[in-house]
């Protein structure tokens, strides 16, 4: 299969300014743009991020789309699947139910409920689109950043 | 192309580049007629704007071969008397005339020109390391204290003849054809640094050293400031200068051989340090050019420098200025054009170009104390 | 006929030991038997298709392509009936079928307790596990313009089917054995919630009670009477009072059962080319060290998988799950692992904290994390998940557990850089 | 004690339609500037806490505040400036000394911006950079008049010990002495990581080798102060040169200073201290009252590293340079650091830091001369410090003699520094001139590394087009080479003491 590329995180470098949170949402609402999205509430989604501070530890993690994924084997829809060409883990909205199944078994606990109007799991998809997640490409201080499957650092150069 | 055809272009098309240099040397040390470099540098006359020219000779003088000989310029306020008073002081003046010279109706400004042969007086001579150094010590305290003086040929049998003018008109000036010498160098001055001054003319001299430089050094200001350290004084206001007193200093003083002074003078690129075999000569040229750091001589040059063992043509590490060398029986020509040498040898065995950096270095074969002898290339 | 690989059933088990075996063999061939009527279907969207939620064809959880896909030849309503284990031949009601592999995925049937007055073709009374078994019972109501249920058994299936049925807006009687609802997997203070929730949703709730006597006329149900008396007027009766692994045909085969089928940790029965997975399989309880019964969707995912990959000659190891449950019942979000209701304390040690919409509840066994409730506030409860397969010590952050805030921060520095920096981790 | 007169230095400008109430910069500012309202989420700030450090203006990610000079004017007086004004109301409360960061930031000639260089044209080609090697690789330390005899025959193995005392630049730049308890270790990480690759050397400062940068001692240049912080032999060995820290360009005549709050466990154990403690490096170094000690201190180094490493003094720009510089080359030094006043520093007395020293121009070119007439400049290198801004600084500072130069702010700069001259405060928001873990973690070294490497790489191609330029393709020929440099707008006694001619003058 193909192996996904990932998010590596080191949490020595993260500032907790949480812009990684903002930019998420905003490149997955339907604005598209942060100020306007935020201004008129028309936040869509709620980011694929769950930060976390204690003290001067902070980090942000979200979907670590691993290779043997317990979401994969616990949602009852087939809405959790194992993309064929990029190798991620994504979630199809319109066939999952909410059963929280994925919530249950997530080690990381990164799937979260979504608050738009249908109650479905949600999670972070790596920003399919895109070559770099939206995370990555404005965290300041690179604490997030992208690897492919050797663990080899993909940047802009 | 035919021979011919080449010196055809060479008239038509005006290429104003700077000065030319030529040198002869004849390695068993037969004498010649000072004709032969007065023709040859005279055949690169575009080469030069007539603000100077000059030649220095080896073994011109061999009735006073083992005599220091000065040749000594004075203008108007020249202090000859003092200078002269200064002299007796330290040499006993077994000669001293005016040097034989012609009228020349284009030259100008020309100063009182004087030469005198003299042996050291054995108070100073007792206790002197070298002799040399005292003749240097002497020159640049000449140059400096007395106003309108200045020595422009200090070395034992040789002399040097230069001045303000086309190098035909200062040869016929100072009669080169009559001199007879076993190395000949000449130079045909394009001066853009300093105005025409008779004695910022090519060649410079000191002690038996004669250099001609076509080309600017434009590492001239630390140079210059690395000399003062070792008691060299620059005032004749051109770079050539620096050139002659570096190759006093490093092969006379440090008794460096002639290689070891171009990893110095025209050091190697770092790379070609580190891509040399050779650990020994590695560690030699990077330990040289780290120690004589400040004598490295930057910018564009094609130099000929002899003494009265060796002559030597040499590019900069670039090599953005022409020089050829050829060879016939036991004659070795240098030049900038070739066209110089072929004026007066038609048909030299050998013709080859001198690599960026790399040395020619002629040895006379009688045995002379400068440098180890390091075999002709 | 002849195969390499024969699976029966066709549910969650069977599918992802297809996978297993694709994963190494993607050459021999498998036949599936199933004795129900349909491609593929997700048996827990039942109760989402009573309740109108999703359609019929949105019921799959693996698309036709799956099966062209893995080249599966897929033979329906099949119905094993024995298996001749000296010539690897199973007996079905179709004909018989020669395998070199055989994988037992049959899952479980329900549980029909006999009650006075009970036969199977009284009209008005449904088991609740099967998609016909839902279809018949959503079209009943329809038609029958059903008002009030009764629905003996309040564990998981009881409750989802009620949950169905009141979108159906019909008064629901809920006739429970214990002494709360979900009793399995819920302790009293989280089965209150629910019960409070159900009732104020109109359904009643009658607990340490059962139904003694059924009553019909011109052969549909009309009336039952309760141990404790009470007699109910109704037109629909639905038996939820559980599952047991569907093992008829294995008896006398030489297969060693308990309730269900022993297996070891390669998923193989005590005939090595015989393997079972799912409901029907009993597998390594992590937290009790023993082999249990733990008919819960993730477990019969892992086993069928790994089934598949040691009948394929793979070699992969059961490291053995722990039961736990995700529901939502009337909007509630509930999950649950382990061990959660606890009779003698002494070397058990209970964390707990609810406010009025949630409720938190732990349970330590020498500091490690043996069972837990999450109540109307779930989010992270994976990690506790992780906790506990990965049995990590808890004592130095035991304080921090019930914290509204508890993530990866609180955990110990080797295991949280495990999860944060190293790649995935499975439970 | 009433509420303080003093009114602050800026103003934010928070524009409201582009704040998306975030919260970053509550979440990130040290100084407290910014502050929000946890009902109503609105954010605000308070001026007078804020000190111009524009971290949270480059964080915002609607690009929602601008940071302004407080527009409030006092009445003009070129004499009383608003700064001498409330300094003086800072002191009439405090009573104490007004310490400050960076460099001297008086309005004084810097003599680089008024010296031109020089370009070869037509008798003398330039050298296209692109096309031909442009070398910068330097030397520091002792060197030899002249090679002798014995030495060409490889009869004695002196070639070998003086090239092992040296010090291989592959470009003139070095990081300059800032040390682990002034900046952050993440800082120092960045610097030594980048001069390792980038074949240059840092300076550790005299806050002693903290032990997760021993990889890169062999790239370190250890320094020896007053205080003695973290000195040990390993120390020494270690290393790859050791420098006695006696002045520093920001301070001279005075010690160092680190305030307690930023001596936190890791500094007290690199530099043997008590935690919290005011770490104070005393003026003079009590065992140095006169040359002869510091000949002393000098060979006891060198016996410690057997001779094998340059050991070189550090002095600040201030009269007497020349003759200081000449008496510790004959002490035995092999390289010297001349530290300008322009030079930068953690924490000093604002008074001091402005008003003591002489500008590192002027002290290059008397060193240089001084050195020249007693004919020892190429026995070792001087190596120039302080407020070099631009790589045309530094071709001026080698043209005018120096060996190498040392680099200090505009590296800080390049790990993203804004001068804001706080650092004494400890509370960084770059997480540069800090200890607190809160703040430091936001200068993530790989990062700093790529920043300080490109700045080098930078600096080199300039240096090497403005060598290029002038005809030379190596820097030997460039240092002390004062023919290439003309004065503008320089009086007779300027030009006398830089030893260049004036612009105009030809040769």
């Amino acid at each position: 299969m193909v192996k996904p590329k990932r998010i590596i995180i080191k949490e020595e470098y993260c500032i907790g300014c949480r812009l990684c949170e903002i930019y998420c949402v905003t490149k997955h609402s339907c604005a598209k743009e942060i100020i306007k999205m935020y201004k008129e509430k028309k936040i869509a989604s709620e980011s694929g991020i769950c930060f976390e501070e204690k003290g001067s530890i902070s980090f942000a993690i979200q979907c670590r789309h691993c290779d043997d994924a317990p979401c994969l084997e616990a949602c009852i829809t087939g809405a959790m699947f194992r993309d064929k060409d990029t190798g991620r883990v994504l979630h199809n909205k319109e066939k999952c139910v909410g059963c929280w199944m994925c919530v249950m078994v997530c080690p990381v606990g990164v799937v979260k409920i979504s608050q738009s109007e249908k109650r479905v799991a949600s999670k972070c998809d790596l920003c399919i689109d895109r070559e770099f997640p939206a995370c990555v490409e404005n965290c300041p201080n690179e604490a997030i950043y992208v690897v492919d499957y050797e663990g080899k650092k993909i940047t802009k150069e | 192309m035919e021979y011919e055809q080449l010196k055809l272009i060479e008239k038509s098309v005006k290429i104003p580049s700077g000065c030319g240099v030529a040198g002869i040397v004849n390695k068993n040390a037969n004498r010649f007629s000072g004709e032969m470099i007065v023709s040859s540098i005279c055949m690169m006359k575009d080469r030069g704007n007539g603000l100077g020219a000059g030649y220095a000779g080896y073994g011109i003088y061999p009735e006073f071969s083992d005599k220091w000989c000065l040749h000594v310029m004075y203008d108007k306020t020249g202090e000859k008397e003092k200078v002269e008073e200064f002299l007796e002081a330290r040499f006993n003046i077994v000669e001293q005339e005016p040097i034989p010279v012609r009228k020349v109706k284009s030259l100008s400004f020309i100063p009182v020109l004087h030469r005198y042969f003299l042996d050291i007086k054995n108070k100073f001579s007792d206790n002197l390391t070298s002799e040399e150094d005292f003749i240097l010590e002497t020159v640049m305290k000449i140059n400096r204290n007395f106003d309108g003086a200045c020595v422009f040929s200090s070395g034992k049998n040789m002399g040097i003849f230069k001045g303000v003018g086309h190098p035909d008109e200062i040869a016929e000036f100072y009669n080169i054809h009559n001199y007879k010498g076993y190395t000949w160098i000449a130079h045909n001055r394009f001066p853009t640094n300093t105005v025409g001054w008779w004695g910022g003319a090519h060649p410079f001299g000191i002690l038996d050293w004669a250099c001609v430089h076509n080309g600017e050094i434009s590492s001239y200001g630390i140079n210059r400031r690395y000399l003062e350290n070792a008691g060299y004084y620059c005032t004749f206001y051109t770079d050539t200068e620096v050139i002659t007193y570096l190759f006093d200093l490093l092969c006379r003083r440090h008794k460096l051989n002639f290689e070891m002074c171009s990893y110095v003078l025209a050091s190697p690129f770092w790379e070609e340090i580190e891509r040399e075999t050779d650990v020994k000569k590695k560690k030699l040229m990077k330990f040289l050019r780290i120690i004589y750091a400040s004598a490295m001589l930057n910018g564009p040059f094609a130099i000929i420098v002899a003494n009265s063992s060796v002559l030597i043509g040499m590019n900069d590490r670039l090599k953005l200025r022409p020089l050829v060398a050829a060879s016939k029986d036991d004659f070795v020509f240098v030049a900038s054009e070739e066209s110089a040498i072929r004026k007066i040898c038609p048909h030299p065995e050998r013709v080859w170009m001198p690599e960026a950096g790399k040395p020619i270095i002629v040895h006379l074969q009688e045995n002379k104390n400068y440098g180890e002898i390091k075999k002709y290339k | 006929m002849e195969t390499k690989y024969l699976i029966i059933g066709n549910s969650i088990a069977g599918v992802s030991c297809i996978e297993g075996i694709r994963s190494i063999d993607n050459v021999g061939k498998i036949v599936v038997v199933s004795k129900e009527d349909i491609q593929n279907y997700s048996r827990p969207l039942i109760s989402y298709y009573l309740a109108g939620k999703i359609s019929e064809n949105s019921m799959a959880f693996r698309s036709a392509e799956f099966y062209k896909e893995n080249s599966i030849e897929l033979i329906l309503n099949v119905t094993a009936l024995s298996i001749d284990t000296k010539n690897n031949t199973l007996i079905t009601n179709t004909g018989n079928i020669r395998f070199e592999k055989l994988l037992i995925a049959s899952g479980g049937s329900p549980i029909v307790p006999n009650i006075q007055g009970y036969s199977k073709d009284i009209q008005g009374i449904f088991t609740f596990t099967s998609f016909s078994e839902a279809k018949k019972l959503k079209k009943y109501v329809e038609e029958e313009k059903i008002d009030n249920a009764v629905i003996l058994g309040g564990g998981l299936i009881g409750l989802k089917c009620a949950e169905g049925l009141l979108e159906h807006n019909i008064k629901i009687h809920m006739v429970e054995l214990s002494d709360r609802l979900l009793s399995s997997t819920l302790d009293k203070d989280a089965s209150n919630f629910i019960e409070t929730v159900l009732m104020e949703k109109g359904c009643v709730v009658y607990k340490n009670d059962t139904i003694e006597n059924i009553y019909s006329e011109n052969n549909k149900i009309s009336k039952v009477k309760l141990k404790s008396g009470k007699e109910i007027e109704t037109k629909l009766l639905v038996i939820a009072v559980g599952v047991k692994p569907e093992t008829s045909f294995v008896k006398d085969t030489g297969i060693q059962c308990n309730r269900g089928i022993l297996v070891d940790q390669f998923m193989k029965t005590n005939i090595s080319n015989i393997f079972a997975a799912g409901d029907v399989a009993e597998g390594k309880n992590l937290i009790t060290e023993k082999s249990s019964l733990i008919a819960i969707w993730p477990v019969a995912a892992r086993q069928g998988k790994i089934a598949g990959i040691n009948m394929a000659g793979g070699s992969a190891v059961y490291e053995g799950m722990f039961p736990m449950n995700a529901v939502e019942i009337a909007g509630v979000p509930v999950i649950s692992f382990g061990i959660t209701a606890v009779d003698n304390l002494e070397n058990y040690e209970i964390l707990k904290k609810s406010d009025g919409k949630t409720y938190k509840k732990i349970v330590l066994h020498n500091n490690k994390i043996v069972g837990s409730i999450f109540l109307g506030k779930i989010e992270r409860s994976g990690i506790y998940a992780g906790l506990i397969k990965n049995q990590i010590n808890v004592a130095e952050f035991k304080s921090f557990l019930l914290e509204e805030d508890f993530g990866l921060l609180i955990l110990p520095e080797k295991y949280r850089k495990h999860i944060v920096v190293g790649d995935g981790i499975e439970v | 004690m009433a509420k303080s007169k003093n009114i602050s230095d800026f103003v934010i400008e928070r524009d409201q339609n582009r704040c998306i109430k975030c919260h970053a910069c509550v979440r990130v500012c040290a100084n407290d500037v910014h502050f929000k309202d946890d009902a109503t989420s609105e954010v605000a700030s308070d001026d007078s806490k804020c000190v111009g450090c524009h971290f949270c203006e480059d964080l915002c990610p609607t690009g929602a505040l601008v940071i302004r000079k407080n527009p409030s004017e006092t009445r003009e007086n070129a004499h009383w400036k608003k700064e001498y004004i409330y300094r003086i109301v800072r002191q009439a409360e405090t009573g104490g000394i007004v310490l400050t960061g960076m460099g001297c930031d008086r309005p004084y000639k810097n003599y680089f911006d008024h010296i031109l260089l020089n370009a070869a044209q037509v008798t003398n080609p330039s050298i296209d950079p692109l096309r031909e090697p442009m070398e910068l690789k330097t030397f520091i330390g002792r060197k030899i008049d002249a090679v002798n005899l014995d030495d060409l025959n490889w009869k004695t193995t002196s070639i070998d010990e003086i090239m092992s005392g040296l010090l291989e630049l592959e470009v003139p730049i070095m990081f300059s002495a800032m040390s682990f308890g002034s900046i952050s270790l993440n800082a120092c990480k960045a610097i030594a990581e980048a001069a390792k690759l980038c074949g240059t050397y840092w300076n550790t400062g005299e806050g002693g080798l903290h032990q997760s940068l021993y990889p890169y001692a062999d790239r370190a240049i250890v320094q020896i102060a007053s205080g003695r912080f973290g000195v040990s032999s390993e120390y020494l060995s270690r290393a790859a040169a050791v420098e006695i820290k006696i002045g520093q360009g920001a301070k001279p005549g005075i010690g160092g200073h680190l305030p307690g709050e930023k001596v936190s466990q890791e500094i007290s154990l690199t530099r043997m201290i008590p935690q919290g403690s005011d770490a104070i490096s005393p003026a003079p170094h009590h065992d140095i009252y006169s040359i002869e000690d510091l000949r002393q201190l000098i060979f006891a180094i060198k016996e410690t590293v057997d001779y094998k490493k340059p050991v070189g003094v550090k002095i600040a720009a201030v009269h007497n340079v020349a003759p200081i510089a000449s008496g510790i080359v004959r002490a035995g030094a092999d390289f010297i650091t001349i530290d300008g006043v322009r030079g930068g520093t953690g924490a000093a007395p604002v008074v001091i830091r402005d008003n003591v020293g002489i500008p590192i121009e002027i002290a290059i070119a008397v060193v240089d001369q001084r050195l020249r007439d007693e004919g020892i400049r190429n026995q070792i290198s001087i190596v120039a410090a302080g407020g070099f801004r631009t790589s045309s600084d530094i071709i001026k500072a080698i043209t005018l003699g120096a060996d190498a130069v040392y680099i200090g702010t505009s590296a800080l700069i390049a790990l993203g520094c804004h001068v804001c001259q706080k650092c004494y405060t400890g509370k960084c928001n770059w997480g540069i001139a800090t200890q607190d873990p809160y703040l430091t973690r936001r200068l993530n070294p790989e990062i700093g590394t790529k920043r300080l490497c490109n700045l080098l790489r930078a600096w080199s191609l300039e240096m090497k087009e403005m060598l290029g330029g002038m005809g030379i393709n190596a820097i030997e020929s460039l240092r002390g080479n004062r023919e290439q440099l003309r004065g503008i707008d320089l009086s007779e006694i300027e030009l006398k003491i830089l030893g260049i001619k004036h612009a105009g003058e030809s040769w």
